[in-house]
């Protein structure tokens, strides 16, 4: 019963886009507000990179509101998987093999670093906050999977997030003092393709990776620790 | 074999939403439910992706000069779907973090015996 | 013609996780839709997203649903 | 002049500022959500006036729309702003004694971030930043709909979860289709260029992001998510998911339907689904003995008649749903705030054991009867004003879809009379006469109830100050013209 209700909505909605999809033909050019995007970027941000320039530059309150979505998500979380007091997980944990103990301490510092520089170059090249915190977090995630005995603690990775967040806001808020907008890009521009460029798209990155990252390990580590 | 050539990528993407919302609705395992909701998210993010390419395009970066702008693919969509990723993994650890308790309290994943409230 | 046969499989892999009892085995299968989705984006141009839906995507979503598999249990029971 | 955009970037700030603040001491925590909404209220109620003559468009970044995203602060989103402003004050006012259990500092961001996203959404002038807010709502209201994490709470929070992705999908595949054949994101320059498309590409995208949206504000069919996560909640969210949330929703139906794609055809049929909202919504309640599930089930049937007043789309018909809009809000929080600490008294939801409260807690009672009569609409309440302006808006529209509909409203305010008198009835006639003690709410309660109440008959008695704000937020989804070339100058 439930399987056919489902098919002919499906079959319903398969219907309807048909309609807009038709206008819409595949790999044509139908680029309009973007061309600005495209050809200004150079001269009005420094990016190399158009996509990170989008990113937090022309629409970065849309990313102040992910980055918000994800600290949702992490305290939701860790709100609803509270225990009243540390209750000790009652399962045996096994001690890992010594080659997964020695690998993981040899590879955690070697993720850490990969993912700095993702971030970090989030405005020369592809990546940026988001991919460069997800990669730390996997890191992370190798220390609460792999190496029991060292145990990182979700408190630190709280103040960690709150400060990350907290710089976020405090940038908009200097660009307001500053210029009159939030979020302006109120640093110089410098030359394209150097490291210290493209206005507070750096700053913001080393943020949003930061919190991104503490936030994802946070989620991981209370989802492994939090649960009987 | 044209159409199919043509519209590879909206079939895919429509694909995972379908699939998608068919096991939201028709499967009765909460965390099968959750693996739908990801198929939905992942099938959106093409779809956004793909009606922003440009045949022949290459990626908006000026990773070195004498790139031409004008052949670039529309930045914008990528810029959304980054955002759309990460409110999709948000909302999952959120489902899995609800299901993990659920489980705790009623021992099953499946939804026909979850039924506490009254319809 | 890659596109095709890659869309070809991921289709393929989203049915499997659909129709799997193994909710261990239907995530594997998922981390793979994810993984080739991150293909299809590299192939359409856009390779910050491709990077982000490998590394969310596929890495930590797999990693928070395995941890949620095992809090739980493993086989959807008929 | 001060920036509105502090009206979103203040609350953020302290939300995310808030678990270092716990760190150092854990009393702090419940302040800040009470700051916060003090200085939001305060804001915009400063900035209403210079709303009033001329809206003010912010641009986020110094980028000009329709490259960069801008906040539209127009009547529309200030009346709203303070809406939201002096209930999340009230609530927060009042939370700082109810949320005792489980980890009180993430109730309290969670709380915070859930208004800042409706701040957002209301404010916003780029539709792709309203859907991002509208995920700050939704998710942040999942979380505590699961807060208290019993069977229930967590039951119901999966459900709403569940549903509410699905919406926002839909949302957001709508929103691709109009970024496919606009190619633009910011409101007023798809609404300039909607014409330009044949209607069919047009209707579907519409009906994708009006489906999505319906999801959050719960019109039939898509309400079943309501009534399990608004019993199940805590009483302060239940308070703000009625009071606010699903308003939330309205408005961005509204402001999709009326600014961005001007649709006028479909609107008969939206007043249609209107009032059957309205007739399941107060059916259901009637045979309800839980008092959260009768209160939950009334705010989709409030729902359903806010929906109705807005698409009978002349000025009277908008004006009207925003009054109702207001009322709702006020009103809803209020019963369910009392209805929370009388839960909180006697440990039972069930309304036969409310018997003797009107001697029990005298003022938490009289707060719940103020409540329940401006809902019905009886004066000199708020609610008499708002339901009369519909009547009114309707039997001018004219025509005999409108005179009919209009009727089964009546007929629908009339079961909701009855199963609030029956409530009433319980409160004040029922039980021993003997003397019982007196348990009140404590202060930190009442305040809100007092602040509440006196607004509902200072509304109802004197409405001119509001409907003068009303005017101009009615004149500014009635022309949309205006809106586009205020936008891009």
């Amino acid at each position: 019963m439930r399987k056919i209700i489902a098919l002919i909505f499906l079959a319903i909605l398969l219907w309807g886009i048909t309609k807009p999809v038709s206008r819409i033909p595949f790999g044509t050019n139908k680029i309009k507000v973007a061309e600005h995007y495209i050809t200004k970027d150079i001269t009005e941000t420094g990016a190399a990179n158009v996509v990170t320039s989008v990113v937090v530059l022309y629409r970065g309150f849309d990313t102040l509101g992910e980055v918000t979505i994800l600290f949702i998500a992490a305290i939701g979380l860790a709100s609803i998987l509270y225990l009243p007091r540390k209750k000790v997980s009652d399962e045996v944990l096994e001690e890992s093999s010594l080659i997964l103990r020695t690998g993981c301490r040899f590879l955690f510092p070697l993720i850490l670093l990969f993912g700095a520089y993702i971030f970090v170059h989030g405005h020369l090249t592809p990546g940026g906050g988001f991919q460069g915190g997800a990669i730390i977090a996997s890191g992370f995630a190798l220390i609460f999977l792999s190496c029991r005995e060292r145990v990182v603690s979700t408190v630190k990775l709280g103040v960690v997030e709150s400060l990350a967040g907290m710089t976020f806001v405090a940038v908009g808020l200097i660009g307001l003092a500053t210029g009159g907008y939030f979020l302006l890009s109120f640093l110089p521009k410098g030359t394209l393709n150097m490291l210290f460029s493209a206005g507070i798209i750096p700053v913001i990155y080393v943020a949003i990776g930061f919190k991104v990252g503490s936030e994802l390990a946070g989620i991981i580590g209370n989802l492994m620790e939090r649960t009987q | 074999m044209s159409f199919l050539n043509a519209n590879t990528y909206y079939i895919a993407a429509f694909g995972l939403i379908f699939i998608g919302l068919y096991i939201v609705m028709a499967k009765k395992n909460l965390v099968k439910v959750v693996i739908g909701l990801s198929f939905v998210d992942s099938g959106i993010n093409l779809l956004l992706i793909s009606i922003g390419y440009i045949k022949g395009g290459t990626a908006p970066i000026f990773s070195r000069p004498g790139i031409s702008p004008l052949k670039m693919v529309d930045p914008i969509p990528q810029a959304l779907v980054l955002t759309a990723i990460v409110i999709g993994v948000a909302v999952l650890a959120l489902a899995l973090s609800l299901v993990v308790k659920l489980y705790q309290q009623y021992g099953t994943l499946d939804i026909r015996k979850i039924r506490g409230l009254k319809w | 013609m890659v596109a095709i046969i890659l869309v070809i499989i991921m289709l393929i892999a989203a049915v499997v996780a659909a129709v799997l009892k193994d909710l261990l085995g239907a995530v594997i299968v998922a981390a793979l839709v994810s993984l080739i989705t991150a293909i299809l984006f590299y192939l359409l141009q856009a390779p910050d997203v491709a990077m982000a839906e490998a590394s969310i995507g596929a890495a930590l979503e797999t990693v928070i649903f395995v941890i949620a598999i095992r809090k739980t249990e493993r086989f959807e029971d008929k | 002049m001060v920036n509105p955009v502090l009206l979103i970037a203040v609350p953020l700030g302290l939300a995310f500022s808030l678990p270092i603040f716990g760190l150092i001491s854990k009393r702090l925590e419940k302040y800040l959500p009470v700051i916060a909404m003090l200085f939001n209220l305060s804001l915009s109620v400063y900035l209403v006036p210079r709303v009033l003559t001329h809206p003010i468009i912010v641009y986020i970044g110094g980028w000009a729309p329709p490259f960069g995203i801008d906040l539209f602060v127009g009547p529309v989103g200030i009346f709203f702003s303070v809406i939201i402003a002096l209930v999340g004050l009230l609530v927060s006012i009042y939370a700082m004694d109810y949320i005792k259990e489980g980890d009180t500092g993430k109730y309290h961001v969670l709380f915070l971030l859930l208004l800042t996203g409706a701040q957002g959404v209301v404010l916003t002038g780029d539709i792709f930043n309203l859907f991002v807010f509208y995920e700050i709502l939704c998710i942040s209201s999942y979380a505590l709909v699961g807060y208290l994490r019993d069977r229930d709470g967590l039951e119901s929070a999966i459900k709403y979860l569940v549903q509410g992705s699905i919406g926002t999908g839909l949302v957001l595949t709508g929103i691709a289709f109009i970024y496919g054949l606009y190619g633009t994101l910011n409101m007023a320059d798809i609404a300039r260029q909607i014409n330009s498309i044949k209607p069919a590409a047009n209707f579907i995208t519409l009906a994708l992001i009006i489906t999505g949206l319906g999801v959050e504000a719960a019109i039939f069919p898509m309400n079943a998510w309501l009534p399990d996560a608004h019993s199940s909640a805590p009483s302060s969210i239940s308070a703000i998911l009625s009071g606010i949330a699903i308003e939330i929703g309205v408005y961005a139906i509204a402001r999709v339907i009326f600014t961005i794609f001007g649709a006028t055809d479909i609107l008969s049929f939206v007043a249609l689904v209107g009032i059957i909202t309205l007739l399941v919504g107060e059916m259901s309640a009637l045979k309800q003995n839980n008092i959260k599930r009768m209160l939950a089930y009334s705010s989709t049937g409030q729902i359903g008649l806010i929906v109705f007043a807005f698409a009978i789309a002349t000025s009277y018909g908008i004006e009207a749903g925003l009054f109702q809009i207001l009322n709702h809000s006020l009103s809803k929080a209020l019963l369910f705030l009392a209805a929370g600490y009388m839960i909180y008294r006697t440990g039972s939801m069930e309304i036969s054991s409310f018997e003797g409260m009107g001697k029990r807690m005298p003022l938490t009672s009289l707060g719940f009867t103020i409540g329940a009569f401006s809902l019905i609409g009886l004066p000199p309440f708020a609610g008499f004003a708002s339901k009369f302006l519909i009547v009114k808006a309707a039997l001018t529209k004219g025509g005999g879809l409108y005179t009919c509909l209009i009727a089964l409203a009546l007929v629908a305010t009339v079961i909701e009379g009855a199963y609030f008198f029956r409530v009433v009835q319980v409160l004040y006639f029922r039980g021993s006469n003997e003397n019982v003690t007196r348990q009140e709410a404590p202060v930190v309660a009442l305040v809100p109830f007092f602040v509440l109440a006196v607004l509902i008959i200072a509304i109802g008695i004197y409405p001119g100050p509001v409907m003068h704000v009303l005017n101009s937020a009615t004149s500014e989804f009635v022309h949309r013209i205006a809106y586009i070339q205020g936008v891009l100058r």
